[in-house]
């Protein structure tokens, strides 16, 4: 696919396609993106067993605009996102046991069970979350940033949301304010083309997206977030030119969301042609594919990648279910940091 | 009388007016194409197109804005949050635009404004998607606030919202959409027949009784009954149960006269406890049916904690049958010397 | 002064200057500036005397930008402001003993004492307020556009806000969905260069104002605010190609207020030379001077249109004082539309 | 014990806190350049550069989020809003992320953050710019909510509240600002010397008296203790008077331990009447001080309407002494048999 290069102006150049990594970080991502995928429809299936409540967003279809975003950062790096959140909390490490457990409503999901599938956290692995507001996670990006500039360290922040909220009023605000005060964060708008059931144009005046930071002060580029590699490389560069330049940018992603937007959707939004003709450019056996061609993987490595998923999952899966639920008594547990303040008033 | 659904009838309370007044307008996420999160606005896009039923923008301030500024200018503009909790993004359009315009400036404009949301939990939707801010919006004058907890009040009381000239904060309940109840055919054409509208300001008494009190806010309502049925049932004691429908206004008489019989009261609400609904009725009863009473007003509330997600947490986070039970004994237990 | 023209793509072209309007018009629109200088001037008089309260945000400075916006509408279209809008209110037409009134707190205020002279109001002549919070009439200005395109109408609704105001979330919000559903309102951006004391470059990432709509969907161009006449065309451009093709516009108008933020304020944020150099392009003068220059306008002509607006604010405060404070008993007046939801429960 | 302004009082517990702990930081609408809207940060950005003391866009929303990233990550940001009625603004993040971040992540995160605002009537503002929202706030778990109404809480309370691990929301009252009151001095360095630091959840016994107990919120506190006087001067009636100094958590037991003595009660707030804090507590003390009342709580509360502007409406839109020795009276001659 042709790839455009950030310029202020809003003009674009075309790319060159960028070389592939070496095998075996290839083979990461592809794993990575496998283990999302399996992941994910297993946790469909436990939702439809009613082993899983609340709303389910799945990122199926997605998984490279999300594996090659997470590998553009280093560990100290920040990443935030939302509700659709799963695969952020996977590509970042966090081990599809408490994340499984999580959607379980277990004491070992990495919430403990009380945050659920839209409220993911891992504070180990730098991944702040999962947000149920649409917009909610933009300012509290911004401050992570703020925070990681205050401190005088070099870590990035990187945003993920949804072409939705760039409608948002904290995108326009958090948008200026980190242009304004020069924080080192990139802003990923994943442009799965809907909103729920309202379709970009339907939503956005300005469909390029990667343009709608401009008059923030935010320069834009894109990237195909069906293709890992171009997503990888085009994140990398805005990533390393944010820890550089500490100004902050923003990436469109152009994506699909193979699912409806949560589990409950009848999907009358759109066709199936056009679901059809997304899936074909499905992220991970392209990958798979590009990795055969150029000779980075052959058959057996993709089944083993493909086992070693399915037994990951089954293992989340065992895993959750062995988990308790959280004890009545632990109700109040964190609904304060108990100090001084709070002692022998909150539990 | 036909059953329907609590989505269903306020779909039909939606259609009719929008039938009914060609200055009435639909906006929302996700409401026209989608046909609403909870589909309460299904079929209405097809129905009366594009102009009449608008898909907005993730953008809660602004379109609540949006309704303003057309209720001012002679539209009649009926405003859905997919959800309560969304509104916390527009509390500035709401409170320091919607319910002050109208005073602020001398009486010139109005605001014929309805702003219909969901509330509440059961659905292990987690911390930021389980409010019932009830106790929020009825703090603010200007505003008038709905709680219906049955079809034919869904129905009744929002197209009464939708005539009124005031803004109307209309809350719904998500775990209520898919309840049935009887709900008033609509008069036949030609033939005349009474249109099905609630008033504000009246309360229902859903449930006689002697012994003790019981009011219920939105989905308590129903919850409320139920526990009344389990106390007749296994306790032998005669509840009464009211719904106020109305926070504002709060039909205040009606539970007092409640109260001078009953002599006790239990208030059931599913927010916060500090500061909620609750603890408004409970203060007006104390105070104004201090004679009354044969001991303090109980309350039944959510716990004082973030809606946690995991089902046995959120379960025991607001209030069931067994703690309403357990709070009209105490009440009548706690007959004072 | 160089002008500028929209360009889509934000280039922007010459103009020739614009040509003077009749004498009559012309006379018209520098006895307005003259009234709403004389007018807050005498404002400030009675703020310092304790007549009036509250806040007091005069627009001394920025009369040309008020009146050459006022006298691109027509009769029937909207003009929304917010807490600066004295001038507003004047321009619209509404009587001087009214908006003095108004802000005595009296009963023949415009909204009966109860806004102030942050909340100024007149139904009547479309001025449709006078809002005390940054932002909040953005929101309410597309809503009236939409009811006069719904109402199919030729309305044009003009927004006024400052530039502060432009890093409000309603901002990016409503210009996104002024564009995307094609309402006919002109959002015009006055420039005084400050919110309150923070200097432009100090509170927006891009300071070229006309621009910050580009990513929104919103065209945008700019006056010059301290000259009515290029105000004035500028404006008018903008407005009937809005009213012609029902698609929002911003207009950025350059000017500067000669005072404080609000009669508090020190004025530490910015220099005495600074205030100086604005001041000689006193709006005021220099239009008296074009018209003297154009034979539209003599020395009597002007010392009439001095002392007639000398008089207006005199018959103005004389009004405002005899005028009673509200009654006690009319608190509770307003609070609701009284109809059969709230009868007999508020008065 | 030098005597500060409540400004001055609030300025240095800034500037100690500051200097203490290099991971505070300010932010806010002209707090640096301009000083602050009402003058409480004057200084600090000269002291401490623009790296601590940062002046914002005007994004309440945003900048109250910027500061909960911020205390998520190792920092503790002192956020002003320059009013409380621009917090409308920023409920979303104050309500669904500040407050739920600790609870809905299992505990993983903390938000040490300090929202301060002023709040209150008075100075003719009108309707968008007079809010009390106290009750809005302490409604939601989550939250600590602080509203001090001396010099010395100003300062005590504030620095508490920067060192709290938790989300403070810090209510200031516009009209106290320039009220001179004593204030403990810093401890000289070298020389040791205890810190003034007010805890949460203890309330402030204002004026001891036996004969009915006045809680007063926010600059109604000062308020109560002048109408306390006219009580004692004028009818010989001892008020004892209350100050609760902060509302979440809430020191219910002082206020229950005076009404055992006195019987009687009346609560001051500023804000509206329904749902208010009044009700709160109202409806705390009536149900959990049943038997100890021998009159029905009164409250006394600003009018149930948007302020006016006008001078003589905004006068008897919130309380004042009289209103309040009228309560005290109608509570002490209300006797039941
Ligand atoms: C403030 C707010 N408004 C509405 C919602 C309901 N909602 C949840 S997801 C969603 C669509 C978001 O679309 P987008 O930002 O494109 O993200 P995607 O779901 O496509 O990943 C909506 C409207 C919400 N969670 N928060
Ligand atoms: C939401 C909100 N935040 C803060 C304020 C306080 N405030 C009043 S005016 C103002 C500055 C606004 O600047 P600008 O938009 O440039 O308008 P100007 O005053 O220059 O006309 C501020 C911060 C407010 N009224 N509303
Ligand atoms: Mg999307
Ligand atoms: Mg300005």
């Amino acid at each position: 696919m042709a790839q455009t290069q950030p310029e202020p102006g809003g003009t674009r150049v075309m790319r060159t396609p960028p070389a592939l990594p070496d095998p075996e970080t290839a083979r990461e991502w592809l794993a990575t993106m496998t283990l999302i995928r399996r992941f994910e429809e297993r946790a469909g299936e436990m939702y439809a067993r009613a082993k899983v409540g609340g709303f389910l967003h799945l990122s199926i279809g997605e998984e490279a605009a999300i594996v090659g975003a997470a590998r553009a950062l280093r560990e100290e790096d920040y990443l935030i996102a939302t509700y659709r959140s799963h695969g952020h909390a996977l590509a970042r490490g966090t081990p599809p046991e408490q994340v499984m457990a999580e959607l379980f409503g277990r004491v070992d999901g990495c919430c403990k069970g009380r945050g659920g599938s839209m409220h993911m956290f891992d504070l180990k692995r730098r991944f702040m979350g999962g947000y149920g507001i649409v917009g909610g996670n933009l300012p509290i990006a911004a401050g992570i940033a703020l925070s990681s500039d205050y401190r005088e360290t070099e870590e990035v922040t990187l945003c993920v949301f949804g072409d939705g909220a760039s409608n948002q009023g904290t995108f326009g605000e958090t948008l200026n304010l980190a242009a304004l005060w020069k924080l080192p964060v990139v802003f990923m708008v994943t442009n799965n083309q809907f909103g729920m059931g309202t379709a970009l144009k339907r939503h956005s005046a300005v469909t390029d997206l990667q343009r709608k930071g401009e008059s923030l002060g935010v320069p834009g580029t894109r990237c195909d977030g069906m293709d890992v590699l171009d997503t990888h490389t085009v994140v990398s560069e805005a990533v390393e030119r944010v820890r550089a330049e500490r100004q902050p940018m923003l990436v469109e992603a152009i994506t699909y969301r193979f699912r409806g937007h949560s589990m409950a959707d009848p999907e009358q939004y759109r066709s199936k042609e056009e679901v059809t003709l997304w899936r074909e450019r499905d992220p991970i056996p392209a990958f798979a594919a590009e990795l055969e061609g150029a000779g980075a993987i052959d058959a057996a490595e993709q089944a083993r990648i493909e086992e070693d998923a399915v037994a990951r999952v089954d293992a989340a899966v065992e895993f959750a279910d062995a988990s308790p639920f959280p004890q009545p008594e632990s109700l109040y547990d964190n609904a304060y940091v108990v100090d001084e303040q709070v002692k022998g008033r909150y539990h | 009388m036909p059953e329907l659904r609590y989505r269903e009838a306020l779909n039909q309370a939606l259609r009719e007016e929008l039938q009914r007044d060609e200055r009435v307008v639909l906006m929302g996420e996700d409401i026209g194409v989608f046909g609403g999160a909870f589909k309460v606005t299904e079929g209405l896009l097809e129905e009366f197109g594009e102009r009449r039923v608008r898909d907005t923008p993730i953008s809660e301030n602004t379109f609540v804005g949006i309704g303003v500024g057309a209720a001012m200018t002679g539209l009649r503009p009926v405003v859905e949050l997919m959800t309560v909790n969304f509104a916390l993004l527009a509390f500035d359009q709401i409170v320091n635009h919607a319910a002050h315009i109208h005073y602020m400036f001398g009486g010139q404009a109005r605001v014929p404004l309805v702003v219909r949301m969901p509330q509440g939990a059961g659905h292990q939707l987690g911390p930021t998607h389980s409010h019932c801010l009830e106790a929020m919006f009825l703090h603010v004058p200007g505003l008038l606030v709905a709680t219906p907890s049955t079809a034919a009040d869904a129905k009744g009381l929002l197209k009464t919202a939708i005539r009124d000239e005031n803004p109307v904060i209309f809350i719904e309940h998500e775990s209520l959409y898919g309840v049935r109840g009887e709900v008033p055919d609509p008069p036949t054409p030609g033939t005349g027949g009474e249109e099905h509208l609630v008033s504000f300001g009246r309360a229902a008494v859903r449930r006689e009784g002697s012994d003790v009190t019981i009011v219920g806010v939105s989905r308590m309502a129903v919850t409320a009954q139920r526990a009344a049925e389990q106390l007749a049932a296994e306790h032998g004691v005669q509840a009464e149960v009211i719904d106020p429908r109305t926070l504002r206004p709060l039909d205040l008489d009606t539970i007092l006269q409640s109260v001078a019989k009953t002599n006790r009261c239990v208030v059931v609400e599913e927010g916060w406890p500090h500061g909620g609904v609750g603890a408004n009725l409970s203060a007006l009863i104390s105070e104004q049916a201090f004679d009354d009473l044969d001991a303090p007003v109980r309350r039944v509330s959510g716990a004082d904690v973030p809606m946690p997600y995991s089902k046995p947490l959120e379960d025991i986070a607001y209030p069931h049958e067994p703690q309403i039970v357990q709070a009209a004994l105490a009440v009548l237990g706690g007959v004072r010397a």
